[in-house]
């Protein structure tokens, strides 16, 4: 289950929907909005998405988890919108029957969803400025 | 044709549109729409060659022909998570 | 935190206490009880511990945790008596500044405690018959 | 002096007590503990070679010397999680 969303994180019902009778371990990874980045103070961050192609993304990182572990079930949330400190902007809860699979899963699949889908946050910075967040060399 | 490029993020701030347009010879690549881009469009020129483009919602390669009324995105290094 | 209980664990209420402002990253391993160990299949576990010595092992498997990795804040709870299929045998709970470390660190948390923790399960399985587990080989 | 060892798990059930007691010389050690033990309660002996015990609250080396009236505990394999 992968889904977008500008409401809050609901990770319990998230939890709740992954676990399986088979399945003895559950990992749930949350992302939350740091109030530092680096030695900057954070007041909110906003985030962004393409939508279609985020969804899309999210599909093949959940398709390409199910292929290398035997996940029970998985489901994956990404928050849009503005976020203040310490709110869940991610959330990806995975089963398997193992726990060191459940793990790895997880793992694996919060790795990629950083790497690979389109959502962009921008720093909304103490002093008033903002920065959108693009890594690597600056433009 | 004429293409539409949907923008994100500082793309955006930096045109001040989510969306502009560009003309671009009938089969043209992607390569060639980057470079349409950054022409048209200086501001985009040094973050458009850390970005992707997408067309018709699939991570596009440079050599792709663009299709007729396809739909394009300018997507800058993500930082989702 | 650590604490064994004899209710149902409330796995929500502990991943909110562990979230911190400075902390970017928290995972959650929830152990839970399966239908099948290896082609049998089990109706019920009962959990045993020897109280004291299980919650010393927990607080120090916490603070080697903390000396390793820079946990925000971490919790553990362990469930004693009778549990069903699919319920919560073992919660841990770790935020860390960034996601990585709170996937080391809860992993670490989790492998020590199963390792080091006097704590006892009992196999109830479908035919009627029980089993301590004990692991290695058969006494 | 008796020395009381609480039991656990299939160590309970191989005895059928959750405590069992067995007399030592003063300053036996756990390895002395280890053998009485097997000798009062053969049941145990296979067991009791895979397990654990534990004085006063830690797990306790072979050559330790249970001291009088300590808490001790005999910890099969564990199997929490």
């Amino acid at each position: 289950m992968i889904r977008l969303t500008h409401d809050p994180i609901d990770y319990s019902a998230l939890t709740e929907q992954v676990r399986r009778p088979h399945c003895g371990g559950v990992v749930l990874f949350l992302g939350t909005v740091r109030d530092l980045t680096g030695d900057r103070v954070t007041v909110a961050l906003d985030y962004e998405a393409y939508p279609a192609l985020a969804e899309k993304k999210m599909a093949e990182t959940e398709a390409d988890t199910r292929a290398r572990w035997p996940v029970g079930e998985m489901a994956m949330v990404h928050r849009l919108g503005r976020l203040d400190i310490g709110e869940v902007s991610v959330a990806v809860a995975v089963s398997c029957p193992h726990r060191a699979e459940a793990f790895e899963a997880c793992r694996y699949a919060i790795d990629r969803l950083k790497e690979l889908v389109p959502i962009w946050k921008k720093e909304n910075w103490a002093d008033g400025s903002t920065d959108w967040v693009h890594p690597g060399s600056p433009s | 044709m004429q293409c539409r490029v949907k923008l994100f993020a500082r793309a955006r701030d930096l045109t001040g549109a989510d969306e502009v347009s560009v003309a671009l010879p009938d089969a043209a690549t992607v390569a060639d729409l980057r470079r349409a881009l950054a022409s048209a469009y200086p501001a985009l020129a040094g973050l458009l060659k850390r970005s992707a483009l997408a067309v018709n919602n699939e991570f596009a390669d440079e050599t792709l022909k663009v299709p007729p009324a396809a739909e394009v995105a300018l997507l800058p290094p993500v930082s989702g998570g």
